[in-house]
């Protein structure tokens, strides 16, 4: 089936190939030119803003700016994602559930309770020691804030939907992520105060090798953390919403 | 040696490219087709990757024993593919909410059957 | 060393076209999970731990979980649409 | 000068707080809170273009302005000149328009849309600004995942989300491709900055089949946004099943701002190339350009679905914009940023007609609104004042930019640019006076053939209110539009040519960016620089596009009347191409995205070969 799209598609495949022959030979620059960006990054950023990852100080400072685009990238598809399922979500309430998840919402035991949030704790510590030590080791706001989202996770397979509408509310949710969102934008509007252009890193550098090293990186850090959490929570409602409720008059 | 990489990771990542967007042409499911974008998406993680690489060199965290400003791998590459990781997940995600949408009204998730609009 | 990183990229190779050429959704979950893993363990392999953190949280875990659920929507709607012809078919 | 990051920050936090506080405001408040947002941007906007007038604005953002030893830039800047400056301030304007069109009737489900809508018009700002490679692809994807989500916004129509769909996944390949192609520059140069990468490759360029390569990767992305030929078909999908006030800024200047990008990457980075690359992209723009509008203009006239058809003739007059980029000459380009002013406006006022029919009369399908349509002869008559713009005859804007890019071919020798223009702005204009005559005057009760196959679409309505009459904030600024579209290019028609001196000048840019002098900035090609003025007057090309115009609507109208038999004779010769080319725009992704693979080894493949 679809014989001429794929005629199409090889004929273009063939194609395709012989440019990436032609763009992808030469290199010819010296090396340190091709090299320049990195090198500038990587003996600039610990003298210039007291924090050893290199990359965080890229993404949070020298490049901040297009964080905060991905940063409403995010946010925006997080929207969308809410746009389009909301008809479900507005019509229905009868929430369906089998009967493992029923007999654990009629009467969840203490130690049931106990398990999850013995569960659940060290992922939150985990995840705010990964948003909050972007500076210093691998990590922050972005990887941070999945591992956050996945604690709320943990509170669905252990206690079903029903409690995790319950203790997660929805509108809350929503108003952390604009927080996250917004945050990282008044961050940036704090240089306005002192007269520099928006995003400069106007906050006292701390000491290098500590949490409050590098100013507004770690800020925007925890801003991004937030916005990146509560953008993946909000996801996982929707989805778990779509499927976990009845099909409604249409 | 350096360029041997580099070669290597060029045709890794133009061989990805190919095979997604062949996947996204030949697709019958449209979760297939979410997928195979996420093929597509990594080619550029693969040539960013080779190209910020440098052999011999170590990550751009200057902690245990990398004195600060020693040289070290490319690091703008790495925060570049850091947010979009994250940001294309949230693609796919809006992406996957429309499919679920369209598999509701339409009563199938096959691309080719879904075309109201012709001509 | 240079082994690894060429071992590495074989790695991508295999897992992305397997990702493609599953046409099963439900199995194709599984292997995006792998394939997000081979991802994560080559920025590991080429010195980008970053990014690889970020792969590991996103590609195997975030992803594929809302995957899954979609595709468990996608059945259920499936069935329901299903019951519904059937009671069509009776009345 | 903090004033040059505001066209983005100010819409991106003010859509934070919409989104947050969402359930607490009252419609009302969402309302001004937006139309106050769009406004002010579009005042600063205004007022960076007369401050750009002289030289380029840069901004450090960060304040991460190159060292005075190393003139490395390691931050990402705005450069802002008047062309930047002036389509920020278009979007802005249109946002306005949208906002004002949407003032409390327009369906909101509690603040998605306002926010949805302010975080496209920080994208659409931040990508005229920018002069950074990376953040340019930056800002591209949010107005891709802002416009996807903006174009399901009414999820409970099927068309909508496959309109939704192709755009998302068309544009999503893309800009992938775009991705690697900023990858393969940043390999080479090993910089962002697009003025930084311009002045590397000026100074040892890596071999013409390279740059070949990589400005065709990058640019791709671009391409299918502004939906040249054969990357146009998820245009029409997604624009039929937008809501009208996302229509206007799709068709109005999203598309648009696809060309710009290409032209501003074009001049910054690759102007320094070798002659011959030059030559390349000049043949390659006129092919894509002719082909891209003729096809539009033939699907446009062969619709039925009033917003199909507006953006089919969005394409096809993307693709005169497209001819007068390819001339390459300064009088050109002026003229070619003044026809997409004009036509932006003009667009946005005739989309806003069609969000006024579905208000009133619940469709925007030619044969489905009947007779009633006599009850709205104002707008009927405004939307014949757009097709009259759209015609590119005076006193609109898109006039004064035709006649430049005419002018200039024609000093360039290229005959076959007058006869393209004439019919393609005959049959868009026709286009829309045959769906005029038929809905609001009563003309041609019988159907054309001409429209045979195509989809007929039923949309919902997308308004509260009573239907009975056409509220102001509809109507007004659909005429004002209109009255922008003949008053800017009086104002704007003499300094245009010097304004894209300065953009083709990499000297002027490049300088203003890495703060160097003049002569160490790296030269810019050869520019074919003819004087406009020396070339044979317009007039009888005018002349045919309005008689052109009046026979092929009447053509479209009156197929099935007895007496003329010419007519149907020409009528059937004319819908028999489109019979023929109708299923090339199955509505099917997979096709959608082969064609792109096609199209970009095609172009590739002809630039390589055009370079030997």
């Amino acid at each position: 089936m679809h014989r001429p799209r794929l005629v199409l598609f090889f004929a273009g495949a063939m194609g395709f190939v012989c440019l990436f022959v032609f763009g992808f030979t030469p290199l010819r620059h010296p090396r340190d030119i091709r090299n320049r960006y990195a090198q500038q990054i990587n003996t600039r950023t610990f003298a210039e803003r007291n924090i050893t990852d290199a990359v965080s100080a890229v993404n949070f400072d020298y490049r901040g700016f297009d964080t905060l685009g991905e940063e409403f990238i995010l946010f925006v598809s997080v929207l969308g994602s809410l746009l389009l399922l909301r008809m479900e979500a507005e019509r229905k309430e009868g929430i369906l559930m089998d009967a493992a998840e029923r007999s654990r919402d009629l009467g969840a035991s203490d130690a049931m309770g106990l398990w999850i949030l013995a569960m659940v704790a060290p992922k939150l510590v985990f995840g705010i020691y990964i948003v909050t030590h972007g500076q210093l080791t691998p990590g922050g706001g972005f990887q941070g804030g999945v591992i956050l989202a996945t604690a709320a996770l943990i509170i669905y397979c252990g206690k079903g939907f029903p409690i995790f509408r319950k203790m997660l509310s929805h509108s809350a949710i929503e108003i952390l992520e604009a927080l996250g969102a917004g945050g990282f934008v008044a961050i940036g509007m704090l240089a306005f105060l002192w007269h520099r252009p928006f995003l400069t890193n106007v906050l006292p550098l701390g000491k290098a090798h500590e949490l409050t090293s590098g100013g507004t990186i770690a800020l925007i850090s925890l801003a991004t953390g937030l916005e990146v959490s509560a953008g993946f929570v909000l996801l996982l409602y929707a989805f778990l919403q779509e499927t976990l409720t009845e099909r409604g008059e249409d | 040696m350096a360029n041997a990489f580099t070669y290597a990771g060029y045709a890794t990542a133009a061989w990805l490219f190919l095979i997604g967007l062949y996947g996204v042409v030949t697709s019958r499911h449209l979760v297939h087709l979410c997928l195979s974008l996420t093929v597509i998406q990594a080619s550029t993680y693969v040539l960013f990757t080779v190209i910020g690489y440098r052999q011999g060199l170590p990550a751009p965290i200057f902690t245990d024993g990398i004195k600060p400003g020693a040289a070290a791998v490319d690091p703008v590459v790495q925060a570049l593919m850091l947010t979009d990781i994250v940001v294309e997940a949230t693609v796919v995600a809006l992406l996957l909410a429309i499919t679920v949408r369209i598999h509701r009204r339409a009563g199938t998730a096959d691309p080719n059957s879904v075309n109201i609009m012709q001509g | 060393m240079a082994i690894l990183q060429l071992g590495v990229l074989a790695l991508v190779v295999i897992a992305g076209t397997a990702l493609v050429l599953t046409r099963d959704v439900r199995s194709q979950s599984i292997v995006l999970s792998l394939f997000g893993l081979i991802l994560a363990l080559m920025f590991m392999v080429f010195q980008a731990p970053d990014v690889a953190l970020s792969q590991i949280v996103v590609g195997a875990v975030g992803l594929p979980l809302m995957v899954l659920l979609a595709i468990a929507k996608l059945r259920r709607d499936h069935q329901e649409l299903e019951q519904e012809h059937k009671r069509k078919g009776r009345t | 000068m903090q004033m040059a990051a505001l066209p983005v920050v100010i819409p991106l936090i003010v859509a934070a707080f919409l989104a947050g506080a969402g359930d607490f405001l009252h419609r009302r408040a969402l309302d001004v809170i937006a139309l106050a947002t769009s406004a002010s941007v579009l005042g600063i906007c205004i007022d960076l273009l007369s401050l750009s007038r002289r030289a380029p604005i840069v901004y450090w953002l960060g304040g991460w302005q190159p060292s005075p030893q190393s003139h490395f830039p390691v931050g990402i800047c705005f450069a802002i000149d008047p062309f930047g400056a002036g389509l920020a301030a278009l979007v802005s304007l249109l946002v306005l328009a949208a906002f004002t069109f949407s003032w409390s009737y327009f369906e909101s489900i509690k603040s998605l849309y306002h926010a949805l809508m302010l975080a496209f018009l920080a994208a659409m700002c931040g990508l005229c600004l920018t002069g950074d490679l990376f953040n340019l692809f930056v800002w591209f994807e949010l107005m891709t995942a802002a416009g996807v989500a903006l174009c399901g916004y009414k999820s409970e129509e099927s068309q909508s989300l496959q309109g939704a769909l192709n755009f998302a996944v068309t544009n999503t390949i893309a800009a992938f491709l775009s991705l690697a192609g900023i990858a393969l520059l940043y390999a080479e140069t090993g910089s962002l900055n697009m003025a930084e990468v311009g002045s590397t490759l000026a100074t040892s360029s890596p071999g013409t089949p390279f740059l070949a390569v990589a400005f065709l990767f990058v640019v791709a992305g671009f391409l299918v946004k502004s939906a040249c030929f054969p990357f146009h078909f998820w245009l029409a999908d997604a624009h039929a099943v937008a809501p009208t006030p996302v229509c206007i800024l799709f068709s109005g200047v999203m598309v648009e701002l696809g060309l710009y990008a290409v032209a501003r990457i074009y001049w910054v980075i690759f102007a320094g190339s070798p002659q011959q690359l030059h030559h390349g992209v000049r043949t390659i723009f006129m092919i894509m350009g002719a082909l891209t509008a003729l096809l539009g203009a033939l699907f446009c006239y062969g619709q039925r679905h009033l917003k199909r058809l507006l953006a089919f003739s969005t394409m096809s007059h993307l693709g005169l914009m497209l001819l007068g980029f390819a001339l390459l000459a300064p009088a050109a380009l002026g003229g070619t940023a003044i026809y997409l002013l004009g036509h932006g406006l003009i667009k946005a006022s005739l989309f806003i007609g069609a969000g006024i029919l579905l208000h009133r009369f619940g469709s925007v399908d030619e044969y489905d609104i009947g007779r009633t349509g006599r009850h709205a002869i104002p707008i009927g008559l405004m939307m014949i004042l757009g097709a009259w713009g759209l015609a590119g005859l005076p006193p609109f804007a898109t006039y004064f930019g035709e006649d430049q890019m005419e002018r200039i071919a024609a000093a360039q020798h290229l005959g076959w640019y007058p006869p393209i223009f004439i019919v393609v702005e005959a049959m868009t204009a026709a286009a829309v006076l045959r769906f005029t005559g038929r809905v609001f005057f009563d003309l041609g009760h019988a159907r054309s053939n001409v429209t045979s196959g195509a989809p007929h679409i039923h949309m919902k309505v997308e308004t509260h209110g009573k239907h009975s009459r056409v509220p102001a904030f509809m109507w007004i600024p659909m005429a004002l539009l209109l009255v922008g579209a003949m008053l800017v290019a009086f104002p704007l028609r003499h300094p245009a040519e010097h304004y894209a001196r300065q953009f083709q000048n990499p000297k002027i840019y490049g300088s203003a960016v890495l703060q160097i002098t003049q002569s160490q900035a790296a030269a810019g090609p050869k520019l074919h620089d003819e004087n406009p003025d020396e070339s044979p007057s317009t007039f009888w090309s005018r002349i045919a596009v309005l008689l052109a115009m009046l026979g092929v609507a009447s053509l479209g109208l009156f197929t099935r009347s007895r007496v003329a038999s010419l007519p149907k004779v020409l009528a059937i010769a004319a819908s028999a191409p489109l019979r023929f080319l109708r299923p090339l725009q199955s509505g099917r992704v997979g096709d959608y995205v082969a064609w792109f693979a096609f199209g970009i080894a095609a172009y590739g493949a002809a630039m390589l070969l055009l370079l030997r």
